[in-house]
């Protein structure tokens, strides 16, 4: 077969249904088929990308596992976070990105001052939720909640220039579909006093917004 | 000593008790809190998550901000808002191209001239014998789990203390005389980044760290972080309920058992906006 | 030709190296065993240990027109 | 006036293939000095040694070039190859126009061939300037002196004196037989440690041959190879040679409970002790910081009941002078301290985590348990055992980049121990990478993993206590799962590093260190027992992380290297050193301070002068201990200094020759 035809355009493609695929029939518990890895003269730079937005390189990872020992999420981790160093350093940006691992993170750190490599492993899941986000990944079941809660903290932030707790839950809760999640919590906070229905918007709110329509400018111009 | 203060968005919701004690806390042993004038969100989990330069910008408008009023360290209680203004403060200290970058994206003219420092280094800071002057009630009934979690540790870049067995807080709640055990899960994470969006993941967390207070035989765990402290105050409520092996945990801010030593009501320190039961055990402030 | 000119067109410095005959020019042997590529314009003298290097070599090395002096050891 | 000779040689077509070796051999001829220029296939063949020495003697050559291959390589046989012609060996000069020329510019032989003719005249230049260097003799001392009386020392001690030469050790310990005394038994034969050790350390305690300085120190190394003077602090033991050993002192003494060294602190000696019942010398010490009669000025027990009137409470530290022709570094290695390092593993805070050397001691049978595996905390038997293995090997973050090398086996083996030992026990072993290369090693953890150990690819993130268990939280990366392990007792197999106070040892002898402190080989393939000073030689876990066997195959390789150098009366010194023109030497010594080998020395001499006599200082150069490194040279102001081979006319030469 000439080597175009098993082009990774596939994989490059971020609209391909194959991986959304895989990751639906996770999600519903169908048994998964797993092509074998292809490793051929078409190096990825995926280590590279890492590297670039983290300042960390993944290619010194030598899978000892220590991360994953000591992962305080791991248990609810679809892959483990020496699995993601293992497929940065492969290559394989479908499953890191489509993973629910890169989100569950909870930027504990607890990797990266017990990596024996000296590798900054939160910075590395850091920086692919940020490739994530970069390429629109939605993702899926947790990994897509906590999507959902970044981007309503983002806007009620970007809205008010301080973010509000009660909104950051309301739109959760709509974009989520799931309009009573956490309502015992918002009730137990409202008996307790501890929650303000009205926002807290500062002066220079207008400083704030200009900061993320200055960075959009910037994303679209690279 | 003045020193400039971020309160941070949970100011007066959440953490409106951690505020209120660390204020009065810090003013009683001669710390003055000089709030920044139009603060704005540091970003936390949700900014660093999407985009690395809108975490840092949004940290550096608040450093700006400190700057500007003349000040040369800046404090946070909620140890979010400190790692957050931590790691921009030292990655604009270290990298001037990214410094250029952020001054253009905020507006402001940052030098990279302000310090961060946590409440809990503040408060260290401050000569041992000056607050147990201020001491006048004993907390030797308290039997504290002392518990940083993650932020104020780790990464290396910004912690405060040794990441494994760090001792600042420890040293800090000796001086109210009260018992600080050694206990296994003083650094381990509590999950807060999740506890929206998926909090059947944070219960299991929270669970791990009220039986390691338990198995210390500590009656209350002591933290210095508002998310902590939302954490293991709600989310402890479905373990010690469903499976009943766990005994309830008070969870308090530091700055309250302080404020409870040096005299101060409880109501000054905000203990009862608590979710968990407090009442029984600050009855044992003598 | 400006000194401009030249540094355009490719120009490639003379260079003069002095190595320690105990590591770098023994590396510099295992460039050649692995076959490593660079310029044919560097020059190597053997010296029994950068400790060797008088500044004065160096000095004659760029009076004599020399463009760069590595020392190495 | 020289007469010059360039010999350029194709190397088939290593060298001929890129570069114009006929073309390089006839701008050869041009240069100044050249009085013949000739190429051949093979320089360094029969036919081509001959065309050599021929022609040395037809154009009466004074001194020769050959542009080949690295001089690293040929440039003793065509040393060999021109005195047999009659010249001086030091009268030749290479160019290297293959490694640093052919071999790395193969896509431009042009300029490669202008290149190989720039090597060939700086070659040629120096050529012009060089001159005979004649080998000094330096006499030999035919004994050899041992730092260290582990099983390196002594292995290499026995191996040395049963060649016919005297051999001294330097023990810094009460006894010697170092690390090896501690074990149980060892990996993979299970053979006990102490019964094949103790009979060695009793070899050579009774070798006539050997002398044995125990609770020793090495205070100061004088000279050079085959004559060094070796000045010994003997530490005051407080016993003197009358002491038979017959126990009684120890056996009275008041001050009990001080934990034992030699348990690693699980037993407790007096203060008047030796440290195990084999020791050798069989003859105790006195604990200073610890005895009553030092610590209150009031006891006197042991000297009361000493039946020999050994006990010497006034002897001081003595210094002694042993003259050797070589020495032996074997010093050894230490477990590192884990408890500085590891938070995560407790800080040593949980007395039922131990080390690999806890465990060695308590599963042996004269040990502080007698044999029994138990836990430290409460001396209850463990079910369920932990190993960890790379604690401080292979993590550059906290502690050590290297692997230990040793661990994997002596892991296995305390699985295999511990479930032979306890019935119905269960070892989970955390590993990276298994490593066993060795003979018999393979095989060896095989039958661990067949008796039911259960290896755990992942490292230990944490370990914290429950209850009275120990909670091990590791991983297993094979299945990518976290792992929980209920434990009663973890070993963590902790790095190797070498032994407290090495660095003085190689200060004082005078050799270096690599970067992890170890000490380093001259050559790490072709001179691994070797260090870069002359008549220094290496055995044993110093030189770098080792197991048993690979110590003692390192230990009498020295000692046959330490041999063959006490075989010779007199040795040849090497002729490109430093020498002094004593005429314009203004005796600042300047050199002296920046010589790395201690080799300058101020030395008086006699001048006369018109109507008087004057003495004044110069530097004189220590030709057994000048490694010729040329530093001193360039600390001369005056410039009387100069390297012989790498004087600053020839170098000044070169250059002006390459600038061209």
């Amino acid at each position: 077969m000439p080597k175009k035809a098993r082009d990774r355009s596939c994989k490059d493609n971020r609209n391909c249904f194959i991986p959304k695929l895989k990751t639906f029939q996770r999600g519903l518990g169908f048994f998964v088929m797993q092509q074998p890895i292809v490793i051929d003269d078409r190096k990825s730079d995926l280590s590279k990308e890492v590297l670039l937005h983290s300042g960390q390189d993944a290619s010194l990872c030598f899978q000892c596992g220590k991360c994953t020992a000591g992962c305080p999420v791991a248990f609810a981790m679809d892959l483990t976070p020496n699995q993601i160093m293992r497929m940065v350093q492969l290559g394989l940006i479908d499953d890191v990105l489509n993973s629910q691992t890169i989100r569950l993170c909870a930027y504990c750190s607890t990797c990266s001052v017990r990596c024996p490599r000296n590798i900054g492993v939160a910075d590395v899941m850091d920086s692919l939720r940020i490739m994530a986000a970069e390429r629109n990944i939605p993702g899926t079941d947790r990994s897509r909640k906590v999507n959902i809660f970044n981007q309503a903290f983002l806007d009620t932030l970007n809205m008010f220039g301080r973010s509000h707790a009660v909104l950051v839950s309301l739109l959760f809760n709509l974009r989520s579909c799931q309009p009573f999640h956490n309502a015992k919590l918002g009730l137990k906070m409202f008996n307790n006093g501890k929650i303000k229905l009205k926002p807290d918007r500062i002066k220079g709110v207008n400083e704030v917004k200009e900061i993320f329509q200055r960075i959009n400018r910037l994303k679209k111009g690279a | 000593m003045k020193v400039a203060y971020y309160p941070g968005c949970e100011y007066e919701t959440n953490a409106k008790d951690y505020e209120a004690s660390a204020k009065i806390v810090c003013k009683n042993i001669g710390v003055d809190l000089v709030e920044i004038p139009d603060w704005s969100c540091c970003g936390s989990t949700a900014a660093h998550s999407t985009d690395h330069l809108l975490a840092v910008s949004l940290a550096a408008r608040n450093l700006a901000l400190v700057e500007k009023i003349g000040f040369d360290t800046v404090t946070a209680s909620c140890s979010a808002c400190y790692q957050r203004l931590a790691l921009a403060q030292a990655e604009l200290a270290q990298d001037k191209k990214l410094l250029e970058q952020v001054n253009e994206i905020t507006g402001y003219d940052y030098k990279a001239t302000v310090k961060v420092s946590s409440i809990l280094e503040i408060i260290a800071g401050v000569d041992e014998e000056n607050i147990k002057a201020k001491v006048t009630k004993s907390m030797e009934n308290f039997r504290i789990a002392p518990y940083y979690g993650c932020l104020l540790v780790r990464p290396s870049k910004v912690k405060i203390d040794d990441p494994e067995n760090p001792t600042i807080m420890d040293r800090i709640l000796q001086t109210t005389g009260a018992q600080v055990v050694d206990w296994s899960h003083k650094t381990e994470c509590c999950g807060a980044s999740l506890s929206v969006s998926n909090n059947d993941i944070v219960t299991a967390m929270v669970s791990r760290i009220i039986k390691a207070a338990n198995a210390a035989d500590a009656n209350c765990i002591v933290t210095a972080c508002a998310l902590c402290h939302l954490n293991l105050d709600y989310y402890q409520s479905f373990v010690t309920q469903t499976k009943g092996a766990l005994k309830e945990t008070p969870i308090f801010y530091f700055t309250q058992i302080l404020g409870l030593a040096m005299g101060f009501s409880k109501k000054e320190m905000g203990v009862e906006y608590n979710i968990t039961d407090t009442a029984e055990l600050v009855k044992k402030v003598v | 030709m400006s000194i401009e000119n030249e540094a355009q067109e490719n120009w490639q410095p003379n260079i003069v190296g002095f190595c320690c005959r105990w590591c770098t020019y023994a590396g510099a042997d295992l460039a050649g065993i692995s076959r490593m590529n660079y310029p044919p314009t560097v020059r190597v003298i053997r010296v029994p240990c950068s400790g060797r290097v008088n500044p004065q070599f160096i000095i004659r090395a760029l009076q004599q027109g020399a463009d760069a002096v590595f020392v190495s050891g | 006036m020289q007469r010059i000779g360039v010999f350029i040689c194709w190397c088939g077509s290593n060298i001929g293939g890129v570069v114009d070796v006929p073309a390089v051999a006839r701008e050869a001829a041009k240069f100044h000095g050249v009085v013949y220029s000739a190429e051949y296939k093979y320089m360094c063949s029969e036919p081509g040694q001959e065309m050599i020495v021929s022609a040395i003697k037809e154009h009466r050559l004074t001194g020769v070039v050959v542009a080949s291959c690295s001089p690293a390589l040929h440039e003793l046989t065509f040393r060999k190859n021109i005195a047999r012609a009659g010249l001086n060996p030091y009268m030749l000069e290479m160019a290297n126009i293959r490694e640093q020329c052919s071999w790395v510019h193969q896509h431009e032989p042009e300029k490669a061939t202008k290149k190989a003719v720039d090597l060939v005249r700086r070659a040629v230049a120096k050529a012009r300037k060089l001159e005979p260097l004649f080998e000094s003799a330096i006499p030999v001392t035919k004994r050899a002196l041992i730092i260290g009386g582990g099983i390196a020392g002594i292995q290499a001690a026995l191996d040395i004196a049963d060649a016919g030469n005297e051999v001294v050790i330097i023990e810094r310990e009460p006894t010697i037989g170092g690390k090896m005394v501690l074990l149980d038994k060892t990996f993979p034969t299970l053979d006990c440690s102490a019964c094949i050790s103790t009979p060695k350390m009793v070899s050579a305690a009774q070798h006539p041959n050997i002398k044995i300085y125990t609770y020793a120190e090495v205070e100061e190394v004088k000279g050079y190879i085959g004559n060094f003077s070796v000045t010994i602090k003997q530490k005051a033991r407080s016993v003197n040679s009358k002491c038979t050993g017959c126990g009684t002192c120890w056996a009275k003494c008041p001050t009990k409970n001080i934990p034992n060294e030699f348990d690693m602190g699980m037993s407790t000696r007096k203060a008047i002790y030796i440290p195990f019942p084999q020791a050798v010398p069989n003859r105790p010490v006195i604990d200073r910081e610890r005895c009553r009669q030092f610590v209150k000025g009031k006891c006197g027990v042991c000297k009361k009941f000493c039946p020999t009137d050994a006990i010497d409470y006034e002897q001081g530290d003595e210094f002694v002078t042993e003259n050797v022709g070589a020495i032996l570094a074997a010093t050894g290695y230490d477990l590192i301290d884990w408890t500085k390092i590891y938070g995560e593993y407790g800080y040593g805070k949980y007395p039922d985590v131990i080390t690999g050397l806890h465990f060695e001691r308590m599963v042996n049978a004269s040990g502080p348990t007698g044999g029994k595996i138990l836990r430290p905390s409460d001396g209850e038997q463990p079910k369920t055992i932990v190993f960890i293995k790379c604690v401080g090997s292979r993590d550059e973050a906290k502690a050590r980049e290297y692997c230990s090398r040793a661990c994997c086996m002596y892991t296995a083996k305390h699985a295999h121990q511990v479930l032979e030992k306890i019935p119905g026990s269960q070892v989970v072993i955390f590993y990276i990478d298994v490593r066993c290369a060795g003979k018999a090693y393979e095989e060896f953890y095989l039958k661990t993993l067949h008796e039911g150990a259960i290896y755990t690819r992942g490292r230990v993130s944490k370990i914290y206590p429950e209850g009275d268990k120990l909670i091990v939280k590791g991983a297993d990366t094979l299945l990518g799962r976290p792992v929980e392990v209920v434990a009663d007792l973890v070993v963590l197999a902790t790095a190797m590093i070498p032994s407290a106070g090495s660095a003085d040892v190689a200060r004082t002898v005078g050799f270096t260190v690599d970067k992890d402190g170890f000490f380093q080989e001259a050559h790490p393939k072709l001179r691994p027992v070797e260090t870069n000073t002359g008549g220094v030689f290496l055995a044993g876990a110093c030189q770098g992380p080792k197991d048993i066997p690979d110590t003692v195959a390192q230990a009498s390789g020295a000692a046959a290297k330490i041999i063959g150098l006490l075989s010779h009366s007199e040795i040849a010194g090497e002729p490109t050193i430093s020498s002094v023109n004593e005429a314009i030497c203004s005796g600042c010594l300047a050199c002296q301070g920046i010589c790395p080998y201690r080799a300058i020395e101020p030395k008086e001499i006699v001048e006369r002068l018109p109507g008087k006599q004057v003495t004044r200082v110069v530097a004189s150069v220590n030709s057994g201990l000048c490694q010729g490194c040329g530093a001193c040279t360039v600390a001369c102001r005056p410039g009387a200094l100069n390297l012989k081979g790498f004087t600053n006319e020839q170098l000044l030469s070169e250059v002006d020759a390459l600038c061209q």
